[in-house]
């Protein structure tokens, strides 16, 4: 922000580019992988990698491209707010559906 | 300290600066994070859908990854091509206007335009896919089939799942014959998940509960998850195209500025907030690919 | 149900938990005392002892006592523990339905009860039970949420459709106690309210018996089939029938115009009355109208079950289980438009 | 840190040149950037809307005097309560006091010039006026009959009512309350004036800041619900359909996912004026500034853990219920935290009995009330004979009217005379607290025994036995209405023939004190630089008390 306005490089088109690459692997992956039966390791395998790309995914396009590694604690704490609420969504949510079946309440 | 404007008079000596801010760092400071207080909403918007996802796939695992098999993963992935690379040339545009070229500003807000127009129009194609093979999950929104091409082949009263096609394992979205007088939502793809399922004893006991009448499988249940993946699929995409168009909208007038060379290395605050939500709508979609077209692929290859 | 109870205004209490509940309230009513009196007093003294002397005065500051904090923390925080666990055994018990229950079960409907025991005997808005006597409820909806509460027994659950859930007490008193719905089901809401009736043993025999229940789900669904529903005006046995002939179907091959075929079983027989043109037998026209949204689920299965009976098959073996609720499949159709036949 | 405004000949007017007499066009209203027009403009709409909802409410109590549905035919009444519910909730309560107080007195407290997105804050009163007529055009068509709750499925496949349109409304209304909290996260994180730290604020923009991080994280999970809701309708399939596999408790979890800790907006900016109120009709400094400023922020985090306790018969696992019953009462203690600080505050003070002060002292005991019974209703097998009975509607009526509508009419008559420049009478203003507070104590007290009693909530027509309560609550509600009505009557009048009030008419240190009565538009002529800590009253503060006391420019109480 205004105290960065010396510092407009970050990292450069190099940098952009490196962190494009990293996008289309982690892309071509995801897609290779998905083909692959994992789930015979363990159940949800499959599912975990995928998640795990995506989040790498995202945390790469949100330090450069958006440009948090540069911006205030504030702006670091609102992106890892926001996640942290999206899990306590799912979480609480999921807490009721994976327990049902040994409530009383079962289907 | 710069001289405050007065409202009715909007000589800045900084370019922009709004009547209730001192100075252009207070300015860019709260734009900055009004913008992201914004993204901070957009995610939990988006966070009841996947809320919603995680329910039902955890429910019915099959039935997700069958509807998952039916969607193109070649358009898919090309889209999430599309859109990496459009965030990359926002991101350039970005830089570009922090260095004020302007002439680069503009190529790459192009490109950017042009690459989400391509996604759209992808996802054009995709949906119209949907459309011809009966898979939007809403009655009579189907492409409406008498079945004339195929009436020789006397299966005008079979069970859907009955029509032999290849397509279920092509499934490179060619159009296959199939009849569908009044435009429902129709699974013709067959089950076979759920037998290989059955035979594997994958089947949760939820899972049974839901896909089978009486001990047996029911094609009839089984489709209408299938639909229900369909909806969501609908509904997460459809929600996310509409943000591009949104994005499409704000980048137009990005442009506009940026061809008047408004942007500079000290004026650049828009270009950027535009760039994050851009980023954001791209986020999205990294999830949105392997969540809805690659999961469940292993099951069948 | 107003009440033998020596408290002005208190409701009945006839189950064996209720006590648990009643305890429960009164525990929290002495905190809320014990949290009121002192707070409120302090506040009356407060105003009254250091209420305004001279304009504008400016009292001494007093900034703040962690002290005080902790403690005014760490009290309410224990008590309020003290309270999630009284909650949670009492919920314990509400919510856990023994064993050795004798079975009901509950059908809720816009903007009725039914109810039927395991011995065969239908009730609408009204549930007899005996005295002393552990009773499980199993239940479910055919339309929206709708919820069963027994305010005198203190307790109450959501029936919701598609599912099954379920509810437990055993009666103390004998006598006849509001039940409710609880849950807002629509126009009529408050008016799907009945009795539960609880009997002494010897009585609730004798209530049985009296009630015993005349008709078998074959005999009910020949009921629906001659007169209710009209069936027969197209399926009557004997020659010129417009519908298909339905005797000795059962576990045979039909075929279907424009080829395919089915073994008959009941959810065959079930599907050719809720979407008769998904599967038009052989040699018919399809005339037969859907009677989906206009056949109950308990209708469906008594129909089933006499049509069973035409070939034969003793449907009756199975009614006492076949309980008045529908099976897990979700019981309502008619939210759904989705085509099952999608030709 | 002296600024150049000084010097700036267009902020030098005469004294009586304020935001209200800067353009007199229907223009320069509609098109204003100004907070402080933008705040009035949401108080003249959310009082048409809360009067709306309490002709509901009147229809409501009027119904149930009798047991039988003799007045209103149950279609009728279960429209009245729902409308009544979404009118009170979605178009009242929840922009009362962020809206209307907050918009016009955040930048006064912090010393800006206005809030930090005008434009933004225009914006929300234009979708909430959206949203607004949108769901009057659908009361006027026929209305909702859903409950205010719309639960599935009967509000996506049985009602045949305009959920669609009312579902549209609330919607938009919920970007109203997004953008308005986005721009107070905004505004106090950048526009505090020189000197005013974080813990010199006033804890009236602490509650805010709390309530800002409940719109942001909340609201949008209740938008993407309610389209949802409103596809499924609209296009027969969707996710909550029970016949096709859906699940309907999982709209109840999006739903209260939200609703939840949209209590938690419908009460902290009550709490914020509270401390106001408290620390300075008792001249003191608040005790415990800390405390209460952090419990608003755990409040509005352990907000987002409990929301299943709406649930605990609906068919979750009992696991769930467990966890949610834990968790709500750990979300009591910050409250109750709150309680005693204020208790304290007033500890050696030196309290008056102003019409703000009166309707305070009200709040703390019916908030009070209404807390304890939230404990009953958190206690998760007590609930479950309490839940869906007039038990709860007498519980949140307790918080919700004796908590944050009193909370509102206290900060309405304290900051009157900085908002219109007028005094109101002192007399009508105790007169009006008084009914108001025993009003509503004979309205809502005897629900809670009906509650126990088991009368089911949501009901037209009752058993002949509930009857005796229901007569005192429907008086009740008679004192309250008038109670209710008065303040409308006498404020109005004030504007008109009050006494001018002057900047500082109670003589407190607050920033907001200290800029013009009304402000100008820019509030301050100069950047104000604060050099002292929250809620200090002493003369060394640049109050000359002496002078108020000589002058006296007030009515002096008892
Ligand atoms: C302003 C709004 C508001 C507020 C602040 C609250 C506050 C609380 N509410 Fe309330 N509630 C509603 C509005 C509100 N509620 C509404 C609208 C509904 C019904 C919705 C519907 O179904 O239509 C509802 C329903 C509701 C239910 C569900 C009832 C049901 O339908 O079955 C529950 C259950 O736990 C509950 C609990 C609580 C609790 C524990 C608090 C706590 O936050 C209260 C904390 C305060 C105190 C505890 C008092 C001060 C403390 C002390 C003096 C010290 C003593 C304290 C201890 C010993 C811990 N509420
Ligand atoms: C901000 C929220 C708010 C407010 C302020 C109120 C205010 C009032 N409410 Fe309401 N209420 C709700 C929120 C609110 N309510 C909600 C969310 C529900 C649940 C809905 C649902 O179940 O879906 C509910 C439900 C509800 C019920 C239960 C209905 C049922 O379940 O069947 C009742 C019954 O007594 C009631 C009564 C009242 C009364 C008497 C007032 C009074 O305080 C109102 C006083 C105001 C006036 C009376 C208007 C001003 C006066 C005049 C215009 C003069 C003319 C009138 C007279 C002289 C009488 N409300
Ligand atoms: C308007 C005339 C008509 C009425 C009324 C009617 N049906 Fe039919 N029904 C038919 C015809 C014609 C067929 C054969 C074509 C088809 O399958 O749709 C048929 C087929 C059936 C079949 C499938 C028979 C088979 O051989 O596979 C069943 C089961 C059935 N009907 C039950 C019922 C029941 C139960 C009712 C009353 C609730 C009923 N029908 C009312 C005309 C009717
Ligand atoms: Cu059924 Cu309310
Ligand atoms: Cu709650």
């Amino acid at each position: 922000m205004a105290e960065n306005h010396t510092d407009h490089e970050h990292i450069g088109i190099p940098g952009y580019l490196a962190v494009f690459a990293i996008l289309i692997v982690g892309t071509w992956i995801t897609y290779v992988v998905a083909f692959w039966d994992l789930d015979s390791i363990f159940p949800g395998a499959n599912t975990l990698l995928a998640l795990a790309i995506a989040f790498t995914k995202m945390t790469v396009v949100m330090l450069y491209f958006m440009h948090v590694r540069w911006s205030k604690e504030l702006i670091w704490l609102s992106a890892v707010a926001s996640f942290f609420w999206l899990l306590i969504m799912f979480a609480f949510t999921m807490q009721d559906y994976f327990t049902r079946v040994s409530g009383v309440f079962s289907a | 300290m710069s001289t405050h404007a007065d409202a009715h008079d909007h000589h800045h000596h900084e370019p922009g600066l709004q009547h209730q801010f001192e100075n252009m760092g207070q300015q860019e400071e709260s734009v900055s994070i009004g913008m992201w207080m914004f993204l901070v909403q957009e995610i939990m918007f988006f966070g009841g859908l996947f809320t919603a996802y995680m329910v039902y796939r955890w429910r019915y695992p099959m039935a997700f990854a069958e509807g998952s098999n039916h969607l193109d993963a070649f358009w898919g992935g090309l889209n999430t091509v599309v859109l990496i690379v459009s965030s990359l040339t926002m991101a350039l545009t970005v830089y570009y206007a922090q260095k004020g070229m302007r002439n680069m500003q503009v190529l790459m807000i192009v490109l950017t335009m042009l690459f989400g127009t391509v996604f759209l129009g992808v996802k054009v194609v995709e949906y119209t896919d949907k459309y011809n093979s009966g898979l939007i999950p809403v009655a009579g929104w189907n492409k409406k089939s008498t079945g004339a091409e195929v009436a020789e082949k006397a299966q005008a009263f079979a069970f859907p799942w009955e029509i032999k096609t290849e397509a279920a394992d092509a499934g490179h979205g060619e159009k296959k014959p199939y009849i569908n007088p009044r435009g429902d939502f129709q699974w013709n793809y067959g089950h076979k998940l759920v037998e290989q399922a059955e035979k594997g004893g994958y089947l949760t006991a939820d899972e049974k509960i839901h896909y089978y009448s009486d001990g047996r499988f029911d094609p009839f249940k089984f489709q209408e998850k299938v639909r229900m993946f369909y909806f969501i699929y609908f509904v997460m995409t459809g929600l996310h195209a509409l943000h591009m168009i949104v994005g499409l909208g704000i980048m137009a007038w990005l442009l506009w500025k940026a061809w008047l060379g408004t942007f500079s290395a000290l004026y650049y605050s828009p270009v950027e907030m535009s760039g994050l939500y851009w980023h954001f709508v791209d986020i999205v979609w990294i999830f949105l690919f392997p969540l809805l077209y690659l999961l469940g692929r292993h099951f069948i290859h | 149900m107003q009440t033998d109870s020596w408290i002005p205004l208190f409701p009945e209490s006839a189950s064996s938990f209720s006590w648990q509940v009643d305890a429960l309230y009164f525990y929290l009513i002495a905190i809320s005392v014990a949290f009121m009196i002192p707070i409120v007093a302090a506040i009356f003294w407060f105003i009254v002892r250091y209420r305004e002397r001279e304009k504008f005065a400016t009292p001494e500051e007093i900034h703040g006592s962690i002290v005080l904090e902790t403690v005014w923390s760490i009290i309410p925080f224990i008590i309020s523990m003290t309270i999630f666990l009284g909650g949670a055994v009492v919920y314990y018990t509400q919510y856990r339905p023994p064993d050795d229950a004798m079975q009901v079960y509950v059908v809720g409907k816009q903007w009725m009860w039914k109810i039927q025991h395991e011995t065969g005997q239908r009730e609408i808005n009204q549930l007899h039970v005996p005295v002393n006597t552990k009773v499980k409820l199993t239940m479910t909806t055919e339309d929206v949420l709708h919820d069963f509460s027994i305010p005198a027994f203190r307790t109450k659950a959501d029936v919701v459709p598609g599912r099954y859930t379920y509810l437990w007490f055993e009666a103390t008193k004998p006598g006849t106690y509001h039940l409710f719905c609880a849950e807002y089901c629509g126009l009529n809401h408050s008016g799907m309210i009945g009795s539960v009736v609880v009997l002494e043993q010897d009585d609730f025999e004798r209530w049985l018996q009296g009630n015993a229940s005349n008709q078998t789900p074959v005999e009910q669904g020949r009921d629906l089939f001659e007169n209710k529903l009209g069936c027969a005006s197209c399926h009557a046995a004997g020659s010129g029938q417009r519908g298909a002939a339905l005797e000795n179907i059962y576990g045979k091959e039909v075929k279907f115009v424009g080829g395919g075929s089915a073994i008959v079983d009941d959810e065959y027989l079930r599907n050719s009355i809720l979407n008769p043109s998904s599967q038009v037998v052989e040699g018919y026209q399809p005339i037969m109208p859907t009677f989906k949204g206009q056949v109950t689920e308990e209708q469906l299965i008594a129909l089933v079950a006499y049509i069973k009976s035409l070939s034969g098959v003793d449907a009756s073996a199975a009614a006492p289980s076949a309980p008045a609720a529908p099976a897990p499949a979700p019981a309502n159709n008619m939210g759904s438009n989705s085509n099952q036949g999608g030709r | 840190m002296q600024n150049a405004d000084a010097f700036n000949p267009s902020l030098m007017r005469e004294p009586k040149d304020s935001y209200l007499t800067n353009g007199y066009s229907i223009k320069s209203w509609l098109l204003t950037k100004d907070h402080k027009r933008i705040a009035l403009m949401y108080l003249i709409s959310i009082s048409v809307f809360f009067f709306m909802g309490g002709l509901y409410a009147a229809a409501i109590r009027l119904e149930l005097l009798t047991p039988g549905s003799d007045l209103l035919q149950s279609a009728t009444y279960n429209k009245a309560f729902t409308q009544h519910g979404i009118l009170m909730i979605f178009f009242f309560l929840i922009p009362s006091i962020p809206a209307t107080l907050g918009n016009f007195l955040l930048p006064l407290m912090i010393g800006a010039k206005d809030l930090a997105l005008p434009r933004i804050n225009l914006l929300s009163l234009y979708l909430y006026w959206i949203g607004g007529i949108l769901t009057l055009y659908a009361l006027m068509q026929g209305g909702v009959d859903t409950g205010w709750t719309f639960y599935t499925p009967y509000s996506t496949t049985f009602s045949n009512s305009y959920v669609m349109a009312v579902g549209l409304g609330i919607f938009i209304n919920g970007f109203s309350s997004i953008l308005t909290g986005l721009n107070f996260i905004v505004t106090i994180h950048t526009m505090r004036a020189p000197g005013m730290t974080w813990f010199r604020l006033p804890l009236f923009v602490w509650a805010h800041y709390a309530t800002s991080l409940v719109m942001i994280l909340g609201t949008p999970v209740v938008a993407i619900t309610i389209l949802l809701l409103a596809i499924e309708r609209v296009v027969r399939v969707g996710i909550f359909d029970p016949a096709i596999g859906g699940d309907p408790i999982l709209f109840q979890h999006l739903f209260w996912f939200y609703s939840h800790p949209a209590v938690y907006i419908m009460i902290l900016p009550g709490m914020g004026v509270i401390s106001e109120v408290i620390s300075n009709f008792s001249r003191k400094k608040i005790f415990g500034y800390e405390f209460i400023a952090f419990s608003s922020i755990a409040i509005a985090v352990f907000g987002f853990l409990v929301w299943g306790h709406h649930m605990f018969v609906s068919g979750q696992s009992i696991y769930a219920g467990l966890v949610f019953s834990f968790l709500t009462m750990v979300v009591a203690v910050p409250s109750a935290i709150k309680v005693f600080n204020w208790t304290a505050t007033m500890y050696k003070g030196s309290i008056s009995y102003d019409t703000p002060m009166l309707y305070a002292i009200g709040f703390l005991g019916l908030f009070l009330v209404g807390g304890l019974t939230g404990l009953f209703l958190g206690s998760v097998g007590l609930t479950v004979h309490l839940t869906d009975t007039y038990f709860v509607v007498a519980h949140f009526h307790y918080v919700m009217v004796g908590g944050q509508v009193i909370a509102y009419l206290a900060g309405i008559h304290y900051w009157w005379p900085k908002m219109t420049g007028k005094m109101y009478s002192e007399f009508w203003g105790k007169v009006s607290a008084m009914l108001v507070f025993v009003g509503f104590n004979l309205t809502f007290f005897p629900q809670f025994i009906l509650g126990y009693q088991g009368m089911p909530r949501r009901y037209a027509s009752y058993p002949a036995e509930f009857q005796v309560l229901n007569v005192f609550s429907t008086a009740g509600a008679s004192v309250l209405g008038v109670g209710l009505v008065m303040p409308v009557v006498y404020l109005t009048h004030s504007i008109f023939a009050g006494k001018p009030a002057g900047d500082n008419p109670w003589m407190l240190p607050g920033l907001e004190w200290r800029c013009q009565s009304p402000p100008t538009t820019f509030n301050f002529e100069e950047q104000p630089v604060v050099t002292w800590e929250a809620y200090e009253f002493g003369e060394e503060n640049g109050l000359d008390i002496e002078e108020a006391r000589r002058s006296a420019g007030r009515p002096v109480t008892v």
